[in-house]
This record gives C-alpha cells, sequence and structure tokens, in this order.
C-alpha cells in the first residue's frame, strides 16, 4: 500500500495543505462565532468599535508570548517562568527610565534582561539536563524573587511617552499592539512552516533522540527557542508596563498559564511534533473575548472563573469530538 | 469575655527581655511595608526584642509561622492577619500559652483577641463617595454612571469599602453601571476599566478597591482618550506612592491615606500595657476595637502625603 | 520500578560473557543510576537535615519538626496520588480548585452535621471532582490538560459562589471539638496529618507496585500504543486515577481545614504547580513510566523543611524564593548530569576502577 | 592481532581493542575490524553478540571505553553523532530514528534541508524532486509529503534507508535494514547495495538472513557474546560453516514444519470487513494448524490480525471461537478468550521500554498472578511465568529485573513472544514473529510452533520472509488490497505462487 499512503497523508509541505492544516483549527473558530452571537445579542456594545479594539489590542498582546510558547510546546517542553519575565523586565525597564536613561535604551535592557532569563533557562536545561518542567518553575521563583528584590517591593512610576507609543500608539490608525503581533505572526508562521529552525524544532518535539541521532543540533535549538520565549516574554513586560506606566514587583502573576493555556487551546498537541500558529492566534482571540464578555455582563467573579472554566472545557471537547481521536489517543494532552 | 486582659506574664517585667512576635500579611506590599516599620521602631524605642513573620498572603503560612512564634516564646503577638477567620487555631494557642495577641487591621475573626486596631474602611468608601459626587458636578457632567472595581473577592475586609461606596453613592443618585473584580491586580483593572468604558462610553466616575487597580483605570481611561480628573472622576484607595505621584501630576483624583505605620505604632501601645498587666484602653469596649481614621488625599492635601 | 531488586536469571537465561551473576548484580547494585533514582532526592532530604543546625539554631526542636510534618502532610498526601498520575503520563492541574472546594464543603458539613459529616463530605467532594475530571477524559475524550486546567476554575468558581457571603469558617467555640484535632493532635509526639499521610503513601504503594492495576498505570505511562496491545484499557485506568486523586484531595482538606479554620475560592492559590513541582523533584519523569514514590515523599519534606529553615533564618521573602528555587535546580542537575553521561563508556569512564583502562594503543 | 585476509588494500575504516561497558555488561570486549573501500562488509552474529553496539560506535552514539577507530589512518573517536555524518558516515540503525509527526521529505532531508539563502526558506521542491529520485532507485513510490506517522513499518525502512542514502557518504553502515521488507523491495536493496559497492563506497551490511549475506557481501566479520571471532571471504564459506561460528553448534537453518492431525476448526472469520481496506475475508483456522498470511507489505496483514485480537472494530461479518460468537470489542476481551497477539512494529506497540524484562511479559496476564483476598500481584507467580516462558525462548537478560529497552533487539523480540505465549496459546497471532531473531532462536522459535501447534494450538502468522512463512506454515493466504486472492495449500506452495497473486492480479484456490 505504498500506493495506498498518499491518501491519507497530510499533505504537510505545500501551501494548500497548509491552508487546510490552518482550517483544521475550525474547531475553535465554532465555538468563537457562536460566543460572539451570543454577545452580540445579550449586549449591544459588543460589536462596537472600541469594544471590539478592545478585545484585539488584549488578544494580541496575549498572543505574542503565546506565538512563542507554541514554538516551545512543539518542541515538547514548557516555559513557566514568562510571568515572572514580564515582571522583571518591566521592572527593570521602568527603573532605568526613572533612572533618567533615554527610554528606548531602557526598553532595549528589559528585552536583553528577558533574553537573558530565556538563555538562563535554556542552559540549565541543556546543559543541566533539567526537566523543562521544574528548570523553568524555578526560574519564575527565582526571577520572580528577583523582580521584588530588584524594585524593593517599591513600583518604579514613570510617564514616558515612548514607552506608552508602544501600547496605546497607533499607525495609520492601527493600534501598535495589533501591528505587533501581525509581524510577530507572519515571522511565527514562516519560521514554523518554512524554514530549517522551525522543522528542527518540531522534529525535537517529535523525537528528540532521533533528532541527536540525526545529528541536529539539538542543544543550540533548544536553547535559542528559551531565548525566544524569553525576549517575547520581555515584550510582553514592556507592553504591560506601557500600559499601567509602571514596573512592579506584583506584574505578571500567573501570566505563564494564560500563555500555555492559548497554545493548548489553539490546538498545539503538549506531546510536541505539531505547531499551529493560526490555532493560537485564535486561542488568543477566543480567550479574550470570553472575558470581555463576562465584563460587558458584568459577571460577578465567581461565575467569571466558573464561565471560562466551563469555557474552555467545551471548546475543547467539540475540538476533540470533531477530531474524533480514538479512546486510546486520549493522552495527546 | 476579657475586656481586660491581663498578660500572663507578671507585670513589671524587666523591660529588657519582652520579646514582640509580629506576623505581618505580606511584606511585598508598601503599606504592610509601613506598618512593619511602624511597629518595628515602636517596639525598639521600648529596648524590646522584635521577631517579624511574613505570611505571604497565604493562611496557610499565616498558620503555622504565627503559632511557631508563640512556640519561639515570644511574650506578646501582634498579628495583621491574611485570613482574620484563620485566626481561631493562632489565639487559641496563645490563650493556652497566656500570650496576649493584638491584632493590627484586616479583621479579628470573631476570635477572643486582646485588642485590635482598625483603620475605617468604610468611612473610606464614604468619603470617596462623597468626594467624586462633588467633582463629577464641578466637572459638569451630565451622566450618573460610575464604576466600582473592587478587590479578590477573598478580602472581606477590603470589600467594605466598596460596599460603603456603593451605597452612599447611590444615596446620592447615581447608578453603579459596572462592578468588577480587579482582584488587586492593575493588569485587570486596566482590562476592566477598558471594557467598561467600551459599555458606557458615559461613565462620570470610577473607585478602585485599591491604589494599584486605581492608577490602572487611569491610565486605561487615558488610552481611551479621556481625563481621568476632568473627564471622570478616578478614586484609589491607600495613598500608595503611585497614586499620590499620579494625584499630584493630575493623573488621579484622590485616595484615601490610611496610617499603617501609626497603626503599629497603636498595636505596640495596646502590647505595652497588655504585658504589663494593666487595663487596655479601647475605642469600642464591647468589640475591643480601637479606630485609626482615614484621610480623603486630594491635590490640595497630596503634599503632605508626598515622600 | 527501580525500587525492585535485582534477582539471580532464571536458568537458560545466558549472560553476555565476560561478566559474571556476582559481578553483575554488584554492577547493578552500585551502578549510581538506579541508587540515584530511587533515593536521590532523598539523599539530598538527608544532607539537608544534616547541615540545619548549623542553618538554624532552632530548627531541631520538636515543637518545629512537629510543625514542619504537620504543614507537609496535605500537600504530601495530594503529591502521593498525583505520583500516580504523572507516571500515567498525564496530570491533574486542577488539585488546587479542589482543594477550595472541598475545604468550603467540608466546614459546610462541619457546621450541618460535625466531624463525622465534614469528613464524609470532605470525601465524596473529593471524589465527585475527581470523577468530573476522569469523565471529562475518558467520555468526552478531553485533553487531560485542558480538562483539569478548565475544571480548575470552575471548582474554584463554584467554591466562591458557595462562600459570596464571606468565606467559610470554623468558628472560634469550636475550638475543643475533635475536628480541630485531626490537625492539632500529636500521636507519640508524631502530628495526626503526617501519620495519615504515611498511611496514604502506604495504601498507593500497594496500589502502585502490588495490584494488576497499579503495573497497567506504569504500563500505560510507559507506552501507551503498546500498553493498548496489552488489553490495557486507558479508559479504566485514567478514570480511577483521577478519582484517587479526588479521594485524595478529600483527605488532605482534612488534615489542611482542620488546621487553618477557613476556606474560600481563593485558598491555597498555585497549589497544583506545587505538587507536581514536589512528584517531578521526586524524579518522576512527566514523560511517564518511571517514577518512585519514596522520591515524591522525601521531595515534600525536602521542600517543607528548606522553607521553614529560610522562614525560621528570617530570610526575606524575595530572596527566600531565590533560594528555593536555586535548589530545585541544583537537586535535578544532579540527576541531569548522570543522565547526560549514561551514555555507555562515557558513563564507565565516570567510574574510578575504570580510569586505569587506558584506551589500546 | 588484525586478522584481515590480505592487507594489499588499505582498509577506510579500522577497528581495534574496542570495548564498550553498560553497567553490568560488556556489550562489546575488544573487536578488531577493518572495512575496505568499495567493499560490502556483513557483520554477522546471534542476538545480543554486540552488532548493533559496534555499529553504535561508528555512529557516534556510543563513546568506547577501550580501543581506537581509524578512519583512513586517522584517528576517529565522534564524540557525538553529528560527528559521524560530518565524517561521511551514514547509519541505518535497527530501531527507526525517524519524526513521525514530520513528512517523508522533511525525514529524509532532516539536518541538511536545501534551503535559500536570503529568505532562509526551506526548498520544498528540491526536496520532493530528491525524495523521488531515491525512492526511485528503491523502486518504491511514497509520497514525500506523507505524514511519517501515516505509513507502515516497511514504508517508514525505506525511509529510513532513503535518509542515509540521501546522506550519500563514503561509508554506509545499515543495521539489519531488511527485517521489515518484503522480498521485491529487498531485492532492490540488495541492487542499490551492490551498486554502492561499485562506486567505491564501503558498506557495513548486518542481517540475519544469511541468504541476503551471501548474496551480497564480499567479507563477514563474526561476533559472539561482544567478542571478536573471526573474518572471512564470503567466497571461501559456506552457510553451516557461517551459523557454526556464530552460533557455537549446528543448527538446520532450513524450516521443516512437522505436520500435525489437524482438528476441528477453532477459529473462523466470515466475510470480515474491517479497517481502511480489509474486505470481506473468509478464514477457518483449524486446531494444530498454521495459517501463513502472505502479500506485500501493507496489504491487510495488519488489519487482519488486529481485527482478530479486538483491536480493530468489524465493520462486517463475524468471528467464531470454538463455535461461538466471538466479538471482541477490546484486546482485553481477546486476551481473556486466551488469544496471544505479537505486533510488528516492536519499538512502539511492543515494548514497554521503562519496564522490566518480568513485568513485560506477565503484563498480558496480571490477572492471573494475583492471589489472597487482597488480590495483590504474586511475584512468586511472576517469577514462574518469565522462568516459564522466558527461559523456554533462551531470552538473554541479566535477569528478569533488566530493562527490556537495555536488551538486544532480538531478545526484546524472544521477550515479547513469550508475552503473547503466556495467555495460554489456544490462539496466536503473530505478525512477523522472527523479525530481527538470529538463526539460532529462529530455529527455536519454528520448534516452539511445532510444539504449541501439536498441543493443539490454532496459529495465524504473518511473514515478509517469504521461505519462513512457506517453510513453517500448513496453508498461506495471500492477501492484495484487503481481499483474499489465493489460498496454497500442498504443492501450490510455492515462492512464485505466492508473489504472483501478491502482485499481478493472479488467483489461485479463490473464487475469482
Ligand atoms: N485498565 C484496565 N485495563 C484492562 N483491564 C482491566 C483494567 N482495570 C481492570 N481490568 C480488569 O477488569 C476486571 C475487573 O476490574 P477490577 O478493577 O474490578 O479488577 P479486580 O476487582 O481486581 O478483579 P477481581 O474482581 O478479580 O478482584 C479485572 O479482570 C481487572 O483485571
Ligand atoms: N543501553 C544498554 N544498556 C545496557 N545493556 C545494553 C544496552 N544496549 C545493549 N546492551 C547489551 O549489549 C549487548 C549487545 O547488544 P546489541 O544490541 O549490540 O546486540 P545485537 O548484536 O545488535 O543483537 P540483535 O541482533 O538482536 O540486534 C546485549 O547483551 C545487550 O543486552
Ligand atoms: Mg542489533
Ligand atoms: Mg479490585
Amino acid at each position: 500500500m505504498t500506493t495506498a499512503a498518499p491518501e491519507r497523508a497530510v499533505r504537510a509541505a505545500d501551501p494548500r495543505a497548509r491552508l487546510s492544516r490552518a482550517i483544521e483549527n475550525a474547531p475553535l473558530a465554532v465555538p468563537l462565532v457562536l460566543i460572539a452571537v451570543v454577545l452580540t445579542v445579550a449586549t449591544d456594545r459588543f460589536l462596537s468599535v472600541d469594544n471590539l479594539t478592545n478585545v484585539v489590542v488584549a488578544a494580541g498582546i496575549v498572543a505574542i508570548p503565546g506565538l512563542a510558547m507554541t514554538l516551545c510546546i512543539a518542541m515538547g517542553e514548557f516555559d513557566l517562568s514568562v510571568g515572572s519575565t514580564v515582571s522583571l523586565t518591566g521592572a527593570v525597564t521602568c527603573t532605568w527610565i526613572v533612572g533618567g536613561h533615554p527610554a528606548g535604551l531602557a526598553m532595549v535592557v528589559g528585552l536583553l534582561v528577558g533574553a537573558a532569563v530565556g538563555l538562563l533557562n535554556g542552559l540549565v536545561v541543556t546543559k543541566l539536563g533539567v526537566t523543562p518542567f521544574i528548570a523553568t518553575l524555578a526560574t519564575l521563583v527565582i526571577v520572580r524573587g528577583v523582580s521584588l528584590a530588584y524594585t524593593g517591593g517599591r513600583d518604579a512610576i514613570v510617564s514616558s511617552s515612548t514607552l506608552k507609543f508602544l501600547a496605546a500608539g497607533r499607525v495609520f490608525g492601527v493600534p501598535m499592539p495589533v501591528v505587533l503581533t501581525a509581524v510577530t505572526a507572519l515571522a511565527a508562521w514562516w519560521v514554523v512552516n518554512r524554514t530549517r529552525f522551525g522543522r528542527w524544532v518540531c522534529a525535537i518535539g517529535s523525537n528528540r533522540e532521533a533528532a541527536r541521532m540525526s545529528g541536529l543540533p539539538v542543544d543550540r535549538v533548544r536553547t535559542t527557542v528559551y531565548v525566544i520565549v524569553g525576549v517575547a516574554g520581555g515584550i510582553w513586560g514592556l507592553l504591560i508596563s506601557s500600559q499601567l506606566q509602571k514596573g512592579s514587583g506584583q506584574l505578571g502573576l500567573g501570566f505563564e498559564l494564560d500563555a500555555i493555556t492559548i497554545v493548548v487551546i489553539g490546538g498545539t498537541s503538549l506531546l510536541g511534533g505539531r505547531a499551529s500558529v493560526v490555532g493560537t492566534l485564535l486561542g488568543a482571540v477566543l480567550i479574550e473575548t470570553i472575558r470581555n464578555g463576562l465584563n460587558l455582563l458584568n459577571t460577578p467573579p465567581a461565575y467569571q472563573r466558573i464561565s471560562i472554566g466551563l469555557l474552555l472545557v467545551v471548546a475543547l471537547t467539540i475540538q476533540a469530538l470533531r477530531r474524533n481521536a480514538p479512546a486510546e489517543a486520549l493522552d495527546d494532552v | 469575655d476579657s475586656t481586660t486582659a491581663e498578660g500572663g506574664k507578671p507585670s513589671g517585667k524587666a523591660s529588657g527581655d519582652v520579646t514582640v512576635g509580629f506576623s505581618v500579611y505580606d511584606m511585598q506590599y508598601e503599606f504592610f511595608q509601613k506598618m512593619e516599620k511602624g511597629t518595628r521602631e515602636a517596639v525598639e524605642a521600648k529596648g524590646w526584642k522584635f521577631k517579624l513573620h511574613d505570611e505571604k498572603s497565604d493562611e496557610n503560612e499565616m498558620v503555622t509561622g504565627a503559632q511557631a512564634l508563640l512556640d519561639q516564646g515570644v511574650d506578646v503577638l501582634i498579628i495583621s492577619p491574611f485570613k482574620p477567620d484563620a485566626l481561631g487555631p493562632i489565639v487559641a494557642k496563645a490563650k493556652q500559652k497566656k500570650i496576649p495577641v493584638i491584632i493590627d487591621d484586616i479583621g479579628g475573626g470573631g476570635t477572643p483577641y486582646d485588642a485590635i486596631v482598625i483603620s475605617d474602611n468604610a468611612d473610606g468608601g464614604k468619603q470617596a463617595a462623597d468626594y467624586m459626587v462633588q467633582q463629577v458636578a464641578a466637572n459638569g457632567a451630565k451622566s450618573k454612571k460610575v464604576v466600582s472595581i473592587t478587590c479578590e473577592p477573598s478580602a472581606v475586609y477590603a470589600a467594605r469599602r466598596n460596599q460603603a461606596f456603593d451605597q452612599q453613592i447611590k444615596d446620592k443618585g447615581f447608578q453603579v453601571v459596572t462592578e468588577l473584580s480587579g482582584n488587586s491586580k492593575a493588569e485587570e483593572a486596566y482590562k476592566i476599566m477598558k471594557d467598561a468604558l467600551a459599555k458606557d462610553p458615559d461613565v462620570v466616575g470610577v473607585f478602585a478597591c485599591n491604589d494599584p487597580m486605581g492608577v490602572a483605570a487611569a491610565n486605561a481611561i487615558k488610552d481611551a482618550g479621556k481625563d481621568p480628573v476632568k473627564g471622570i472622576v478616578t478614586v484609589g484607595f491607600n495613598a500608595d506612592p503611585e497614586a499620590v505621584t499620579a494625584i499630584g501630576k493630575g493623573g488621579l483624583s484622590a485616595t484615601i491615606a490610611q496610617d499603617p505605620a501609626g497603626m503599629g505604632a497603636k498595636t505596640v501601645e495596646l502590647a505595652a500595657q497588655a504585658v504589663n498587666g494593666g487595663k487596655l484602653t479601647y475605642d469600642d469596649e464591647t468589640n475591643r476595637e480601637v479606630f485609626q481614621k482615614v484621610t480623603l488625599v486630594t491635590k490640595d492635601n497630596v503634599a503632605q502625603f508626598a515622600g | 520500578m527501580t525500587s525492585d531488586t535485582a534477582l539471580p536469571p532464571a536458568p537458560g537465561a545466558q549472560a553476555p560473557a565476560p561478566t559474571t551473576e556476582t559481578q553483575r548484580r554488584w554492577a547493578r547494585q552500585h551502578s549510581i543510576g538506579t541508587l540515584w533514582e530511587t533515593w536521590g532526592i532523598t539523599a539530598v532530604l538527608v544532607v539537608l537535615l544534616a547541615a540545619s543546625p548549623l542553618l538554624s539554631s532552632d530548627f531541631l526542636t520538636v515543637a518545629n519538626l512537629q510543625s514542619v510534618l504537620r504543614e507537609s502532610a496535605y500537600l504530601g498526601i495530594v503529591a502521593a496520588a498525583m505520583t500516580l498520575a504523572v507516571m500515567n503520563g498525564t496530570f491533574d492541574l486542577s488539585v488546587g480548585g479542589q482543594l477550595a472546594l472541598v475545604s468550603v464543603t467540608t466546614l459546610m458539613g462541619y457546621a450541618a452535621g460535625g466531624t463525622g459529616l465534614a469528613a464524609l463530605v470532605a470525601v465524596l467532594t473529593g471524589m465527585v471532582c475527581g470523577a468530573v475530571n476522569g469523565a471529562l477524559v475518558t467520555a468526552m475524550r478531553v485533553p487531560p490538560f485542558v480538562a483539569t486546567l478548565g475544571m480548575l476554575f470552575v471548582f474554584r468558581g463554584v467554591a466562591y459562589v458557595l462562600t459570596q457571603d464571606g468565606p467559610k469558617t470554623l468558628p472560634y467555640s469550636e475550638i475543643g471539638s475533635p475536628f480541630v484535632k485531626i490537625g492539632g493532635l500529636n500521636i507519640a509526639g508524631i502530628p495526626l496529618p503526617f501519620l495519615i499521610m504515611l498511611a496514604c503513601y502506604g495504601a498507593v504503594w500497594v496500589l502502585l507496585r502490588r495490584t494488576a492495576t497499579g503495573r497497567r498505570i506504569v504500563a500505560f505511562g510507559s507506552s501507551p500504543e503498546a500498553a493498548r496491545f496489552c488489553g490495557i484499557s486507558v479508559h479504566r485506568i485514567r478514570m480511577l486515577i483521577f478519582v484517587v486523586i479526588g479521594v485524595s484531595v478529600g483527605i488532605a482538606a482534612l488534615t489542611y481545614i482542620s488546621r487553618v479554620w477557613t476556606a474560600d475560592g481563593s485558598a491555597q492559590d498555585g497549589f497544583e504547580l506545587r505538587v507536581i513541582a514536589a512528584v517531578v523533584l521526586g524524579g518522576t519523569s512527566l514523560k511517564g513510566g518511571k517514577g518512585t514514590l519514596i522520591g515524591t515523599f522525601s521531595a515534600v519534606l525536602l521542600v517543607g523543611v528548606l522553607n521553614d529553615l529560610l522562614v525560621s533564618r528570617g530570610v526575606d521573602a524575595s530572596y527566600q524564593r531565590v533560594v528555593l528555587g536555586c535548589v530545585l535546580i541544583t537537586a535535578l542537575a544532579i540527576d541531569g548530569l548522570r543522565t547526560r553521561f549514561a551514555a555507555a563508556g562515557s558513563f564507565a569512564r565516570m567510574l574510578p576502577r575504570r580510569r586505569r583502562e587506558a584506551p589500546a594503543p | 592481532m588484525s586478522p584481515s585476509v590480505d592487507t594489499a588494500q588499505a582498509p577506510v575504516l579500522e577497528v581495534s581493542g574496542l570495548t564498550v561497558e553498560f553497567p553490568g555488561v560488556r556489550a562489546l570486549d575488544g573487536v578488531d575490524l577493518d572495512i575496505r573501500a568499495g567493499e560490502v562488509h556483513a557483520l554477522v552474529g546471534e542476538n545480543g553478540a554486540g552488532k548493533s553496539t559496534l555499529l553504535k560506535v561508528l555512529g557516534g552514539v556510543y563513546t568506547p571505553s577501550a580501543g581506537t577507530v581509524r578512519l583512513r589512518g586517522e584517528v576517529y573517536a565522534p564524540r557525538r553523532p553529528s560527528d559521524a555524518h560530518a565524517h561521511g558516515i551514514a547509519v541505518i540503525y535497527q530501531e527507526f530514528t525517524l519524526f513521525p509527526d514530520l513528512t517523508v521529505a522533511e525525514n529524509v532531508y532532516a539536518g541538511r534541508e536545501p534551503h535559500s539563502r536570503w529568505s532562509r526558506g526551506i526548498r520544498y521542491g528540491q526536496m520532493r524532486a530528491g525524495c523521488r529520485e531515491l525512492f526511485g532507485i528503491l523502486g518504491v513510490n511514497i509520497d514525500p509529503d506523507a505524514r511519517v506517522a501515516d505509513l507502515s513499518v516497511s514504508e517508514q525502512q525505506l525511509v529510513e534507508i532513503a535518509k542515509a542514502l540521501g546522506a550519500d557518504g563514503q561509508v554506509i553502515v545499515m543495521d539489519e535494514p531488511t527485517a521489515a521488507l518484503s522480498k521485491e523491495e529487498v531485492e532492490r536493496l540488495l541492487d542499490v547495495v551492490r551498486r554502492l559497492r561499485d562506486e567505491g563506497r564501503s558498506v557495513v551490511y548486518v542481517s540475519h538472513r544469511l541468504e541476503e549475506v551471501f548474496a551480497v557481501a564480499d567479507r563477514a566479520t563474526i561476533l559472539r557474546d561482544g567478542r571478536f571471532v573471526r573474518t572471512l571471504d564470503i567466497a571461501a564459506t559456506d552457510e553451516d560453516k557461517l551459523v557454526r561460528l556464530m552460533v557455537g553448534r549446528d543448527i538446520d537453518s532450513v524450516f521443516h514444519r512437522e505436520a500435525v492431525a489437524e482438528g476441528r476448526v477453532v477459529l473462523r472469520l466470515d466475510s470480515v470487513s474491517a479497517g481502511r481496506h480489509l474486505r470481506n475475508v473468509s478464514l477457518d483456522v483449524r486446531a494444530g494448524e498454521v495459517v501463513g498470511i502472505g502479500g506485500v507489505a501493507g496489504a491487510g496483514q495488519a488489519e487482519l490480525t488486529q481485527a482478530v485480537f479486538g483491536a480493530l472494530p468489524l465493520r462486517a461479518g463475524h468471528m467464531e471461537l470454538d463455535g461461538q460468537r466471538f466479538a471482541p470489542s477490546t484486546p482485553a476481551d481477546a486476551l481473556a478468550a486466551g488469544v496471544g497477539f505479537l505486533h510488528e512494529d516492536r519499538k512502539h506497540a511492543g515494548i514497554l521500554p521503562d519496564l522490566s524484562v518480568r513485568q513485560n511479559l506477565t503484563v498480558t496476564v496480571l490477572d492471573r498472578l494475583r492471589h489472597g483476598f487482597a488480590r495483590l500481584l504474586s511475584r512468586r507467580a511472576e517469577e514462574r511465568t518469565y522462568t516459564e516462558y522466558g527461559s523456554r525462548l533462551r531470552v538473554r537478560a541479566t535477569g528478569p529485573e533488566q530493562l527490556i529497552s537495555e536488551l538486544s533487539g532480538g531478545n526484546q523480540q524472544k521477550v515479547l513472544l513469550a508475552r503473547a505465549l503466556a495467555p495460554g496459546g489456544r490462539v496466536l497471532v503473530l505478525n512477523e514473529p522472527t523479525r530481527g531473531v538470529d538463526i539460532g532462536a529462529k530455529a527455536e522459535i519454528h520448534a516452539l510452533i511445532n510444539e504449541l501447534t501439536a498441543a493443539g494450538a490454532a496459529v495465524i502468522m504473518v511473514s515478509s520472509d517469504l521461505p519462513e512463512l512457506l517453510g513453517t506454515s500448513d496453508r498461506v493466504v495471500v492477501l492484495s488490497r484487503g481481499r483474499v486472492v489465493g489460498v496454497l495449500e500442498g504443492q501450490d506452495r510455492t515462492e512464485e505462487n505466492v508473489v504472483a497473486c501478491a502482485t499481478t492480479g493472479r488467483r489461485i484456490g479463490v473464487a475469482a
């Protein structure tokens, strides 16, 4: 049945195939549309430009680290330290601005800090061979501690128009976060589907031992991915600090889970080997739409949690049933 | 019931070797850093020893750590409880060891503590409402829609601020169109405010349960192209530096100042009375309460709170 | 299954020539690898305990040790059950929500019918939570990660709904009740919660090592595809695992709430990560198939002891974090480095007695 | 003590005194070996002799604890697999090194994808063309865009081969490349190997199929228990001699099937359809009978066996066991009914890598091993099961507690076979039972099958090794595209007929 193979083969390579792959994410689009419809009916303001802008901007901001996390998860690994990176980056950047340095420089320094955290993760994971889960969990704790110690529990308050532009500015009427996300998404798509690096990431996620045996630069790729996640976390931190005009040890608590969540509900398997850029974007929009809707409906916090939880499960159930996974393939997390 | 808590230690105890244990809510927050500073300085002024325990916003850590302080043989326990209702086992152990317990703010959880110093959250919310009404009028805004951002649902004491605010503002004929929890987090408050503005563009005021959220809301208002003072009256709570700075720059209308350091000092005074076996002086005998006033901070009096 | 000891080979099973049976047993027992996998983290714990007097004078007091054991229990109990899940190649992110919810319902149960009812409610609530997770994962085929993540929010949410008018609490008047004893009592100087924890580890150990179901759990974790052709039904084991976790949370909540006296939706935020971290720190691989209970047990105590040391030394909270994180890394780095060198030859050369063999000219 | 026959030709690759140790096992012990340019050098030996270990040293996977390797005179000490690639040594490992989630093309070109310099974009067109070319040489038709996970084992093996050929190294090392291939695929591969030799490259060829060794190899080196035995010219030797050197005793490698009195029908398939393309298959298996299933890889053998084992739901038709309706909905049901199963994909659907040999062996019969009212597993009962089956198949391990992943490929296979026997051996469904098994063990397995059938067992055996298929079965059922196209009995049981039915649409013994 060498002849039978093509019938089933997911034509992974050519663009048409990519498209059909993208459409495989439809199950996520279904609940998205449903929710949108419900909200349009339930609230008069959901479809207002202001509101949709809010949703898109919020989705864009979480999508940037989400896309980086997509690489990491496609590689079959986690990075739990993002939330702390957000905090530290913002803290450093704002402290530098307060210290009278030009905002641009401060932001670069902030990103470098993010990259450094990523590099730390990468080295601990590759050179010391520590399980990513623990390694990044440890950096989560450490970096949070560093950020608190660095700020001494005192917020670094700034009022910098340059920093502000990052989150609130507009180019040709398009909000900056959306621009950034669009660029990131295109880059991510290209890297994942078109470059050797992207293929190697998936290869490692698919079978790391084989990757090593095939002579792929496994450790280098893994480290690079962690650095990318670190930088993305840095960007996230800058955006948050830009919105709030401050850096603080308190920011970014629990963000790591947000980032991982959108990736996973976007359909990227935690087992690694496959990455869905489109899925991650949809995931971000879905989550933010739900959150926004609940706010518009003025839902009390208790019910907010329940609704988000249930909607997550429902969305994924639909996806699972659509995929009609065989009973035993449950563990593709 | 013991309104006169005779601290178990023989009175006239050589003041040198009194050890005060202070279990603090969470040293990450400036409010409690100030409270710790006030307490420690008052203790050292008495030439006593000072043992600190940080609850790190965790009820488990609170119970374990505070009980550990008792085990380490402190002569009096001052505690600002993360969860007042978790005070039971602590106070019970203290009673058994005959160690007086002074509670600093938050709440007493219905335990037989010796005294509690509380800053008047409800009054703070009320003052915020009154000021908002006055400023809205000054801004000449027509609409009567306001937003109220609460802390995490579990922070019972802080909830009193929003309850009092809502009550008062409604009495003044306003309408709370959005009341959501920002879980005390600036990021969430920012999003909530954005969404609230999308929902009701004609909102005229917002009250947040703490300053990080208040300032975040102000930033959201700015990013939505409105003015967080002239356009929408924005009031926070706590008089954290970020709020004070913002008020000075005209980026926030007002906040409510508490005096954590002063409260710390008060608790140590009560501690001294308890240790020396004297009678404790309360503002409210029946509930063994000592009140700490809260003050409204606006750009008129912000200077005193700067630095 | 590293905890099993090597046995003489069956008649007919020949060995590669040069090594005799005794040599082989020597090598297996002395292979740092096998030893470390089982006892590594325990060793770290022992070292830390040995060093503790230097770090903190009042650590080795009875009262303090009791308090460490007492407060490690609830984490440890859930970690035991979570070890099952991780060895099976999955995990339950909802335990934090479960703990909050169970704590709330337990207090409600106590208010309604005293200690007995409270205990019953605790276990039942836990069981139901577990069953819900299990049903989602097996019947609805939702990937465990998302199913349990979703239920984390749901359980916490329900707990919040139940506590909308203030958290559920144990009134001070109940100070004398047997319920409080669950958390506070010492039997022969050993805190009851810790004894309960020991019992749980015993039970889980038997399930894991001595029952068919336990063997199936590990087998599936080792290779789901192969397990399928060994007639192992993932539905049954996954359902069982999630229910066991639920029950363990029920028991843990009893030891927890009877010490803390109050609960609402926010109780023990981030609990799930602490539990999974303990399991992984204990040497159980997230890929499934490998792991030991003793490792988890020691890891739980290690974290507890470390925490206590840092606190009693009055280390500032932010630096406590740094230290804790560094210890996590070092503990696993030792193992990581070992496995990195575990490839043939390079590992052999690490052993001193091999050094003498110079490469042939 | 260099054994190379004539030193006229300077060796490309020189191995001397190579020793590799694992905790408790000395896998290689002072092995010497020399490979010349333009020769095919066979490496033979029993399971666990150390062949794969030697190749892994060449591939830079293992570092020897003693001994040296010289490549064209230079000391060659690879620290990691990429070093081997850099030195032009391409290895086909016994256990696949493929990426299931990636496409065939991406696998074949893993690590050396052609890409444009400025956009860094991979040139998929070029990769696809390259793959088609390689598969053309191998004479197979695999879609370069198919996901490897969707391929059959034999297709995956071919991808693995293409991957190595594509790397065009000077030294190409093949560890049992034909284990999963059908007869004609093997022929094609052997041609390719010859071509490589004629191009002046060196090929190290490991196989348990001696006919292949005699077909392509110039010289053969024999390993036994990790020690070097001898290197000899193929021309100057014969199979018996080779076998004697390998095993250290005489073995007649010709299959002989003792005819046993056929009993009643044990298993009956009645117009069964299942899986993607198994159509309307009817089949009786009698007590004491071995029914061989033939056909090109993927003609429906897997579906057929899995349907019997309850791992694949029937779309139509039904089955009977001992005259009773037999409708296993899960493998557990089939096992309970005493059906033993052996999967053809040892690595992914066979072994439980983190478990010990004992646990791998007993996992299908756990219910039988429980005792006491607590129904706990009885360690003694497990030991008994291990000694019973493990020794019967002469599994080579340090003991029941060794991890199965530490066993050599062939010994893993023996353990899995033991697992298949454990449920009782009334009905045995064996996929490629002797894949990767050495000639000695092969004979043992065949003897075992004879034994079992003599005791009244009914056996269904899938094998891509035609001599074995014909030699060990009473009846051969040939499948093509999921349908039965031939039932060969008595004189009809010839390789020609099987191939004819499998490939040309000819039908024998079935209504057209
Ligand atoms: N995950 C599973 N996969 C396959 N079979 C299973 C699984 N779990 C249990 N079984 C088998 O199903 C049957 C009933 O399941 P159960 O868990 O009740 O076993 P058990 O109670 O130990 O059996 P017994 O009643 O003999 O004690 C037993 O034969 C058991 O071995
Ligand atoms: N990772 C390992 N750990 C421990 N022992 C090992 C390991 N790999 C191989 N061995 C042992 O080394 C010996 C040689 O194994 P090897 O795989 O080289 O045999 P082989 O000749 O390839 O056998 P086969 O023909 O069955 O593949 C065997 O006894 C095996 O048990
Ligand atoms: Mg081999
Ligand atoms: Mg049972």
